[in-house]
């Protein structure tokens, strides 16, 4: 007998996303759902959500949510979570307001160990408001406010979250995934599942990167940007674990 | 009519900023008044949009109208947002194309264009728009055809010169469609 | 049909082709027809040789996706 | 229990506040505040309270903003260069519509200024030092008895409007010390059940999403209506002043916060020259007791407003009683605390 | 020379200010004003200019308060959000009497809002968001074509008072297109010779040190008083507004920014049908032009006041006629635009 | 004949220090203003200070300076030097000033490899406030806002500020010293000179951490407070260069 | 008098803060109305300090005055600053361990205490502030003897508890320095 | 008095004890008076046996010491 094998997760809600086709924030959404069910916490948990494309997502998850200012979901969860220390609190980011505006506040709920998870979505890009340098865009790249290519010497150098955030001292889980493949997704997911157990067993600060595309800013069609994003940013930000003291689950 | 208040409405990538701004540029040139102004709806860049043209010959108030004249139409929920706005009287254009369904409203002109069809023959699915602009611009005569070839120039430079003959067939092609 | 297949949720579908793109079996092709967004939806156009490894709704950003597979009953 | 106390007014205002039931605190030391901070984090601990020095002021108004999303009392204090920096934040939380208590020990300013008392932070709390429409309750207490008894009030109006509470305080309140009877603690069941909307986890109810967003300007404009519709009940209802010697009074002396307390002491000093002078100590700012000044003005010579800045309650005052008498200004600024001498030689200057 | 070319409204202010001189840009992307932002990325390096994205917009103001320092024309643009995190920075800058311009694309809030057009942040902008007491001048432009003739007035009066200079505008003025013509760039030998102050090293001079800090009471009033000074002479010299159909009027409409050319058609609308109203568009929001307002609403049977807000500006043109005639008021929120002819419909209901 | 071998430098101005007895700020200061002497750039200099202690060192050179807001000396710093790069610029911060609420800011002028040079002091307090606990501050130190001495459950981690800079790119001279002997003095004298010279010659950042004393918030006199520096600080910011791009100079 | 306006300044470690809050919270025990408000110069910790205490039968309007009537200097640089701001008919107390120098100012009383000296008798220099205050209640009797102890009670608790006779006597040495 | 000494501007100096407390020869030592700012400023009490090594220099805070010391011309 068939059966739904692979279906939409219960924790998604119904609403349609609100990306662009073939954006890889509805991938990662999934995947968080996914595990969320898996965990059996939707009733436990609370979201924030971030600006960026994925401001909404506070909306697309069927937990409580809400959306913090630009790059201070972090904060935003620190409150949470104090007020609510027995709950499963998230932040989902992008790479602009994790990287750029947010960059004291993730390091510092990174330090504290604070005990909550974050999913940090790399496209290397500003997605919603229209495709400006990141702090993460890499050199050469072009983009509306690098449009001679990103140029070391007056915009710096791509920045490198995840490496940065590994000499922070209360991060327990760490690690950099992408979602280009199925075989990568399963990985994602992994991934994803050990840093919200590792907030459930309250050993502190979690964090998974996942490289990610923007087809719309990049100018390329989904497979393409997939493409890109194998040949190029893999390049400058490699797929890895960079802390997990969280050890084997089950 | 002697102000055009057009809204331009379709998903990204149909290209409906640029009919306005095509529009608006040539209203320029043909020394008219005229503002164009965008909206860009919740899905970012890969959802719907539209703007928002007035051609005008007395100076332009506001560049936002709630009730707008004239509509060109290139996708479903541009069709169901924007007919319940337009006044009775007005002008529809429709790319019949991506938009298979009617409209409700019997009091308003409608036009309807295959555009994609048209574009294809043409050899450029992209340049669909630019048949639209040439059906709304037989119908209305908003502005010139000369002004709108000054638009384009203005507007294709460097690399994308060589689209502008293009451009030009695809509104004669949408022209011709409204019979 | 085989025992497995694929259903689109053609609405939600907005026709990025990575399910396309992933099929191993390549099942998926797209629709000849626009959603009411103007999308052109995936479908599955060989009934016969879905293997419901999932791939495509792993690959799919919109959840449009929901696979049946032949399921030994335990 | 009735115990007078001895004690700094950062400190009792801190107190008060965990009498009051609040149990979270963020913040970040800034003097002429720090020992509110510093209160707080000896004394979180002892009743299982939550205290966080966060990384900056911007980090303290979001983790306010995130415990607030949970509907339980929380609060944060900070002086001026602190809380322009948490404008993005209040915006969001009043945007949102979240209970929470804001305390701003004023020094001088702008920019760094010093850290003496001042009163220059009335615009940025009363208008919106943030951005949209939106309002603050503002309470501006006059001594430090007065600042213990408010920080409940200010929390009951948070909790009853879902609208932030800021009491406006200066580094003199902050800074100096006296005498104090603290209330009881307050029982907090039911009395700020925010179930119906607040984020603790669905356990199988419908989502609950907290936002100050909508992409859709029809509904955000219902959203600032319904806004501005309790905006209304508060103008209404949540009016709160102090008057002294103003019915056979010809001259009428406006000030807030502890300029209030020292023009207390000129209309002695007046009444006892025979100059017949009276009071008018706004308490909340925001609301602005409009209409009970224009009442309070009426028939009277003139008014005058002190401040410790270059004049901003002044408009206030100016839009209550609408021309119907002469408003004058006296202030000092960047620190500089008027003496009661100084403003009586004014009044006798102004009375010609 | 004179060429009309069609160009978006955040771009022609980009371009107006190149033109003005302004060779350094710190700024960081926020709708509706990105565009400002992305043109000045690819403008400023063929003027050998600076651009750069800053992290964040408190990292931007801070680097427009560093260059500022060195007295060389510099300038940001956010829009309502980035411009409350700004407010720590503009205090500063206020306080050092720093010459810099701001450009407020104004969207929808509190909070997060929506990306539509707004004119809630006049409080934010004319009384000061921030601590202290300071002040900006804030140009409220109606049309892309004043928003660009005002670009340079704007670099000149930082230049010329060392005040921060803003740049009201809002969502509709950046994202609008409409035919513009350019002005001339400007020279700038000696314009703005701030070789007596700026920070540029010393070359054997004595240093020069810029500052908003003194710990000294004493000293910080007196810093206070002479930027109070230069603000007194900027509300006698410079108000800036623009009036229509005034003399015979009955009922004014007041409104500024892009809802004064609104307002201009509702005039239109009007007088067609014999209701004598005029408008009165303030410019200068700060100063704001209390006694010309005052003047022009003499003898009128009531004034109207519309604004992209809940009611901001009505505050100072209550102030301005001080109860002298009815002050009515029209307003729309969220990102909603009101079109003429809602305006028309009130004025009619008003006159009754 | 004897000479006045060791005396007051040039760059620094006559105004007598407002620190407390035995603040290393003095010391550190001194070294600056030497190292602006021996390269001969006083008259090519800008300086930001920051909101701290130090505050009032922008009085103490002589030299151009300014006051940036609390954390914001970098940014402050990349405007100047952005709108005069043939100057000399640099900053100098406490620990509560850059490692707290200027984390942003410290790290992307790091990793933009602006042109500037940071002397970061770190004495693991908030001396000017009145002794709270810094993100520097050791666990189980008390302070005024970790009166039961810091805990990393709630409070978080020490956090290594060289050692995170060290992940960016845009770094090129990067060390961590002390000032607790007149040997180690020599050696910060010349780490400080290597920095200068980095941004002398265009490389990029350069930032020097100085473990510095705070006798007053310790609560130690002048010489215990060298020694607890010496006993704890040093074992947890082990002094050493994490970045050297600069290579051997002169 | 009947309104104690004291100014006590000196530097950072010579406990003038607490003379002033061991003076405030004495009148609170007298039932006085009273406060107490701080003021740190530039040098932060290590610098000058001063504190302005009220002791008064009314109501206190302002915590804080320029012009005192009643100083307590415990170094130069504050002898320098608050001379000038004395009433005349004031009295100021003077640490002369510390302050070698007389006052410019001849129409206020001066009482000269060697604190330091008289601290150091007792084994404690750090008791110095104490036999200032001590000096000074005895010439003002500002606040009770009995107000102070149930002060300093308030003030030293924990370990601290054993230093309140210490003080105590500290006290009764300066009110047994002034003749 | 050796031909290497050292100045203590008695007014700059905060009587912290660093310079006394890594002086080799223990030259240094604190003043019975107080300073204006009522500190007890640092003195060389030994005139004979400082060698000029400029350690007191190097740890002073305040910027209050120079050094003199015998220098060969050259
Ligand atoms: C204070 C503030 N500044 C700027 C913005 C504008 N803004 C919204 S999203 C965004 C960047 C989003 O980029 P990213 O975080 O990379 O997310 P993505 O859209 O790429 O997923 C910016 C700059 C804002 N909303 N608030
Ligand atoms: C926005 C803002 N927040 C807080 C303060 C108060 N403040 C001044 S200095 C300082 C911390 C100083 O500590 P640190 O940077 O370590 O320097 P130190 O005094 O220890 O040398 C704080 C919190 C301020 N001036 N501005
Ligand atoms: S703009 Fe880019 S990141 Fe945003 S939804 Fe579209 S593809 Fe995704
Ligand atoms: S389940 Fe596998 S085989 Fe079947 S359609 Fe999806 S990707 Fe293709
Ligand atoms: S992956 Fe999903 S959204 Fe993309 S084409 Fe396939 S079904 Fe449609
Ligand atoms: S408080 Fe600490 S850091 Fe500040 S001057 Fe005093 S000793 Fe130095
Ligand atoms: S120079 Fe050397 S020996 Fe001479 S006093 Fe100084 S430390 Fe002592
Ligand atoms: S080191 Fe300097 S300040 Fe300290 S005692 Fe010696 S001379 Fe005085
Ligand atoms: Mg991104
Ligand atoms: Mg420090």
């Amino acid at each position: 007998m068939e059966k739904a094998t692979y279906k939409k997760p219960k924790s998604l809600a119904e609403k349609e996303f609100s990306y662009c086709p073939g954006c890889h924030h509805g991938i990662i959404h999934r995947l968080v759902a996914e595990v969320i069910d898996e965990l059996e916490i939707q009733g436990k948990t609370l979201m924030v959500a971030p600006v960026g494309c994925s401001v909404f997502a506070y909306e697309f998850f069927d937990v409580d949510g809400t959306v913090a200012p630009h790059g201070r979901a972090p904060a935003v969860a620190t409150g949470m979570k104090r007020a609510m220390p027995e709950r499963m609190v998230f932040t989902y980011q992008g790479d602009g307001d994790l990287a750029a505006i947010g960059t004291a506040e993730i390091i510092h709920a990174a330090n504290r160990g604070e005990k909550i998870t974050t999913i940090f979505v790399n496209n290397a890009i500003y997605g919603m408001t229209g495709g400006q340098m990141a702090p993460t865009t890499l050199l050469g790249m072009k983009t509306t406010t690098s449009p001679y290519g990103r140029k070391a010497e007056t915009e710096g150098f791509p920045i490198h979250v995840s490496e940065l955030l590994k000499e922070t001292a209360g991060i327990v889980y760490l690690e950099r995934v992408s979602v280009s493949s199925p075989q990568e997704v399963i990985k994602a997911k992994a991934a994803i599942k050990k840093a919200f157990i590792a907030q459930k067993k309250g050993l502190g600060f979690s964090l998974v990167e996942v490289l990610s595309t923007c087809p719309t800013n990049w100018g390329l069609d989904p497979v393409e940007s997939i493409n890109w994003l194998n040949e190029n940013m893999k390049k400058e930000y490699p797929i890895g674990v960079f802390v997990d003291k969280v050890g084997d689950i089950k | 009519m002697s102000e055009h208040l057009l809204v331009a409405a379709g998903f990204g990538g149909q290209g409906v900023m640029l009919i306005g701004q095509i529009l608006a540029t040539a209203g320029m040139f043909d020394n008219k008044h005229t503002t164009w102004l965008p909206s860009y709806g919740p899905e970012m860049r890969g959802g719907t949009a539209n703007c928002t043209v007035v051609v005008s010959d007395e100076p332009i108030a506001s560049p936002i109208t709630n009730t707008p004249n004239e509509l060109i139409i290139m996708n479903i929920p541009s069709l169901i947002k924007f007919e319940k706005e337009i006044q009775s009287d007005g002008l529809m254009v429709i790319n019949t194309s991506v938009v298979d369904r009617d409209t409700i409203r019997d009091d308003i002109s409608i036009i309807k264009v295959d555009a994609n069809a048209i574009a294809e023959k043409l050899g450029n699915l992209k340049v669909a728009n630019m048949v639209v602009l040439g059906a709304y611009l037989k119908k209305t005569g908003a502005v010139t055809l000369e002004g709108v070839k000054r638009a384009l120039e203005k507007k294709l430079t460097g690399s994308k010169a060589t689209l502008i003959d293009l451009n030009i067939k695809a509104i004669e092609e949408g022209m011709k469609s409204v019979t | 049909m085989s025992k497995n297949f694929v259903k689109i949720d053609e609405e939600r579908c907005k026709g990025c082709g990575l399910c396309i793109n992933f099929c191993p079996k390549k099942v998926l092709s797209f629709s000849d027809k626009f959603n009411s967004k103007g999308y052109r939806p995936a479908q599955q156009h060989d009934l016969e040789n879905c293997i419901g490894c999932g791939f495509c709704y792993m690959m799919c950003p919109d959840a449009a996706i929901t696979v049946f597979k032949e399921t030994a009953e335990v | 229990m009735a115990e007078r106390i001895m004690v700094k007014g950062n400190e009792a205002m801190a107190e008060a506040a965990v009498r009051a039931g609040c149990r979270l605190y963020f913040g970040y030391p800034i003097t002429p505040q720090s020992e509110f901070t510093e209160y707080m984090a000896r004394r979180m601990p002892e009743v299982d309270g939550v205290f966080l020095q966060s990384e900056s002021e911007v980090a303290a108004v979001n983790m306010v903003y995130g415990a607030a999303c949970t509907g339980h009392r929380v609060m944060t204090s900070t002086s001026s260069p602190g809380f322009s920096l948490m404008q993005e934040g209040v915006s969001y939380i009043a945007g949102a519509m979240l209970p929470a208590v804001f305390v701003n020990v004023v020094r001088g300013g702008p920019g760094l200024g010093d850290i003496q008392p001042a009163q220059s932070d009335y615009f940025q709390s009363t208008k919106g030092g943030g951005h949209g429409d939106y309002h603050l309750i503002v309470l501006a207490p006059g001594s430090i008895q007065e600042a213990v008894d408010l920080m409940e009030t200010a929390f009951r109006l948070a909790d009853n409007y879902r609208v932030p509470v800021m009491m406006l305080a200066d580094g003199m309140l902050g800074q100096m010390m006296e005498p104090v009877v603290f209330p009881e603690y307050v029982k907090l069941d039911g009395i700020n059940d925010h179930s119906s909307w607040a984020l603790r986890g669905t356990d199988g109810r419908e989502p609950h999403k907290v936002t100050s967003f909508d992409i859709d300007p029809v509904r955000l404009e219902e959203m600032n209506t319904e806004t501005h519709k309790v905006y209304e009940e508060i103008r209404s209802k949540e009016i709160r002043f102090e008057t002294h010697d103003l019915e056979d009074a010809d001259y009428i002396l406006v000030g807030y916060g502890t300029m209030g307390r020292i023009l207390g002491s000129v209309v002695k000093m007046a009444r006892k020259q025979g100059i017949k002078v009276g009071l008018f100590r706004p308490i909340s700012l925001w609301p602005f007791p409009y209409d009970e000044l224009k009442k309070a003005a009426k028939g009277k010579r003139f008014c005058t407003v002190v401040e410790m800045s270059t004049g901003q309650m002044v408009e206030d005052v100016r839009l209550s009683v609408e021309g119907a008498l002469p408003v004058h200004f006296y202030g000092r600024t960047g620190g500089m605390v008027p003496t009661p001498d100084e403003v009586f030689k004014e009044l006798v200057r102004l009375i010609g």
